[in-house]
């Protein structure tokens, strides 16, 4: 079986852009293959994450996206599990290289949510939810994920300043990402003060609306000796995936049970146990997601998720060294919804190639991505990348 | 009733998943206009679920019962939604929460209280009016005339 | 390499219906599974082709499908390139068997169009455009076609009357198909009266807004070997897909270049020639689409596709013996866009395994499938489908 | 101009890609609004395309010149929309025609003139106006200063 390695990656910047979706696209592009021969010349097939036509009307994106890379008549299309839909692409790229069908296939994300404005993004967003009872109740995004939040601290005696402390953390990271959208460091109180969007999660608890494109080039392991040296590649070694009911009421509210399958499922292909994981890009789409995940996939014991704000060295007995979200996160780095698996690709690449700059994660060998769609765990997927 | 309304669980045929069939979301809506909130129960292994599906969510049976739901409930988990979209921003803000019937299903609906008069473990009850004009304009034309569950604390 | 087969098909009617998209879905998976065990005992994957949110707003199909089956935590996703995802749906299902990753999938499509009624598919067709040129200069679906029928026309010397008879033809057909939303004939005249939507094409060659859903179940000859009878069972042996040009002005209006590449790498992997097939379902959104594609599958000699309207007999040399839209096409059987691709793969299934009734052609082995999406060839997949 | 404008081909660097460069749509509709249509050609294969792009749709080279593009054309097909988008809808009927511009890039527009009045060989040139109030209606956030190109019979 072919071996899927991650050769090369490019992202846009992230955050309010004035260029569209296909513009960010041939930025990153640009930047994944400035030592690359052209896509014409090695690409097999290409998927898109995107997760809705409603920001530029457009759907289409796969073709679209093949033409301006100048891949015209490769099989392409677009996927989309809401948020989710980055990882999916990659998942389709490793599966496509593994299968042997393909021996270089690009796997892309793109979103030019600022479109549509605040209000189109919260519109754009809760089409994702169950149409029958969530979306006529006028339910939100922000407000899904409340009742998680509530439900966690109810049971976990956590507090909002827990929570907080989660944003601080990744907004501190995200100073040392040039890609990211914010830059700044802010404490706590700036969490704690800002205005509640739905109770108990405030605006900084909220990932922001974002504007951006990311590019992962994956290959075999084979494929790609001909093109970059063997310490450019990252191995792609474990996937997984897996759904959940649509309707968050069905599902256990403070246990991603769709997080913990799909990361198992990826530590199982890999052959590796979560505590082997030195790095994390989860999907901290609100502040409470990132306990929440800590506890899913096994960094964590049961109701100490908030400790993953903490360096490794003041957790408690039973937490993993992880760093979690050294790229700052969906907080922070930002959240163009159908690329975020992407850019949690491309930070795990950077990490693991020793090129992740000022926030170089020392001995970082193993990543584990997981990358959610829908509230929560609709719809999960894990990826685990390996040092080749 | 055409469909499934004798709570006896068996397969259900394709010919009878009509839009008079609870086991459709018209026949489930319908139902609800009439005042009774309709619920699939897996006989094999007892979940309760809303609105009624050809499969349990919990076990993947096609053995599924179509039963009325109890009114009386329980708030699971509740928040204050400060900026809904625009078809609901006259009521801004909402209080909505995840309800635990007394029957063990769970959904997701608006509580017709400020978010401080409620907290989880408050009981309600199911209430069922009809959208509003404004939430009708934003409405699907197929859903125009489906009503909305609401939860009063009890 | 696992062979995978089609074991099982189910398909709700094609017209206006007060069902939903997932009731939609309820009833096409109720008639697949009619006789097979619930999905949750043996399905491994899901994939749900869907065009457009707006009509239900509603995203992440994939997971609410595969709750609506009981697949809870099955991976599933929804996959889009406009009216061709339903066939990307098949083609995913039909890889995943190949590689071994899966057992049994379901390749599934669900559209419910006239939700919007026709303002608003109109409008959510033409996001399949690019919008930069396309979109913003107002052209619609038919106007597109309209451009390819006009230059076909004047280069062929096919007439207004020529396209009419293709949708005589499907008309025809429909009459037999008990799921055709017109099962009615109409003739010649009943075309050429009717008003002009875009010229030449008039409304009675443009396919309907319909509501529909399919299931395919496609598992490996080993899985189906458990669960069905060999005669029940159809194989797929052939695929192919590949991109084209967003744009149409940027793409040959005459040859449909992407089908024909489809269609090759089709029949390159089930090891046959266009001269082989007994029935095909092509992609007549319009009528000028199915001598288009005969030409471009390579049934007829270029400038005589229009013969698609013959019976065989009466065709010129050059051409085959193919039985075009048995089903009565999307013209007749009616075109809910995401799930079209797979009406097609029901209609050769039923054919194939000889449970047609009235519309049953004699002796029919091989069928090739062409579902298109965006204008024409933008995205094309062909699938061969022969008995077992 | 930032980006490429001096029409040397090479290779587009990521940090090129900003919205002033003609190959993103700003930086296209800029040179627009300036009354340029502007167009890539390909090192490679000669193969002219508008907008421009960072990669040849023909050959998929990435070594492309940007160019401005003639305003003659020829129309290689073309159709009259009875029913457009609503946003259109005040104009109709429209004529929409592919165009060959005499470069031998082909993009879709619409025709100034009556379906009646043009055919297929029928020249046109180029012009350029901006969005009438309707059409911005209409337009996405960052369209509503994007022209639109409109060809008129020769
Ligand atoms: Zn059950
Ligand atoms: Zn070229």
């Amino acid at each position: 079986m072919p071996e899927p390695v991650i050769l090369s990656v490019g992202a846009s910047p992230v955050g309010e852009s004035e260029l569209t979706g296909r513009d960010l696209f041939s930025v990153a592009l640009a930047e994944a293959f400035a030592d690359l021969p052209d896509p014409a010349e090695i690409v097999d097939a290409l998927y898109v994450g995107n997760q809705s036509e409603s920001y530029e009307h457009q759907i289409m994106y796969g073709t679209l996206l093949a033409e301006w890379a100048g891949l015209r008549h490769t099989p392409a299309e677009r996927v989309e599990g809401c948020a989710a839909a980055g990882a999916l692409a990659l998942r389709h790229a490793v599966r496509d290289v593994r299968s042997g069908e393909c021996d270089v296939v690009l796997a892309c994300g793109v979103e030019k949510m600022t479109a549509g404005g605040t209000a189109g993004a919260t519109d754009a967003l809760s089409a994702a939810f169950d149409r029958a009872l969530e979306q006529r109740s006028g339910i939100t995004a922000p407000s899904q994920y409340a009742l998680l939040a509530k439900r966690y601290c109810h049971e976990t005696g956590a507090s909002e300043e827990d929570l907080a402390r989660v944003a601080v953390k990744n907004h501190a990271n995200a100073t040392k990402n040039p890609r990211a959208q914010y830059q700044s460091e802010i404490d706590a109180e700036t969490v704690l003060d800002s205005s509640y969007v739905a109770r108990p999660l405030k605006l900084f608890d909220c990932a922001p609306v974002s504007d951006g494109a990311a590019v992962v080039v994956v290959a075999s392991a084979e494929a790609a000796e001909t093109l970059v040296d063997s310490e450019e590649t990252v191995r792609a070694s474990g996937v997984g995936a897996g759904s959940n009911n649509l309707a968050v009421a069905e599902r256990d509210l403070t246990f991603v049970e769709g997080a913990h399958r799909a990361a198992t499922q990826a530590y199982e292909e890999a052959g590796i146990e979560a505590s082997e994981i030195d790095i994390a890009e989860v999907h901290d789409a609100f502040t409470v997601c990132e306990p929440l995940l800590a506890e899913a996939v096994g960094f964590a014991p049961r109701g100490t998720g908030v400790q993953c704000a903490l360096d490794p060295g003041d957790r408690s007995d039973g937490w993993s060294d992880v760093q979690v979200s050294s790229s700052g996160g969906l907080k922070a780095r930002g959240h163009p919804i159908g690329a975020t698996g992407l850019y949690q690709a491309v930070e795990a690449y950077e990490q693991l190639t020793g090129r992740a700059g000022d926030r170089q994660v020392e001995d970082a060998e193993r990543a584990l991505l997981v990358n959610e769609g829908g509230v929560a765990d609709a719809v999960t997927v894990a990826h685990v990348l390996e040092v080749a | 009733m055409a469909g499934r309304g004798d709570g006896s669980p068996k397969r259900v045929r394709p010919e009878e998943l009509t839009a008079e069939s609870p086991l459709t979301l018209p026949g489930f809506f319908a139902a609800l206009s009439d005042g009774r909130l309709l619920g699939g129960r897996c006989d094999e292994c007892e979940q309760a679920f809303v609105p009624p599906r050809p499969a349990c969510y919990a076990c993947g049976s096609r053995e599924i019962a179509v039963e009325e739901q109890p009114r009386e409930g329980t708030i699971v988990a509740d928040t204050e939604v400060a900026r809904p979209a625009p078809a609901f921003a006259a009521d801004a803000p909402l209080t909505i929460a995840v309800i635990e019937l007394d029957s063990g299903a769970r959904l997701t609906g608006r509580v017709a209280a400020d978010y401080e008069a409620v907290e989880i473990g408050t009981p309600v009850e199911l209430t069922v009016r009809e959208l509003t004009d404004r939430e009708k304009e934003f409405a699907l034309d197929h859903e125009g005339e489906w009503p909305l569950h609401v939860f009063e604390p009890a």
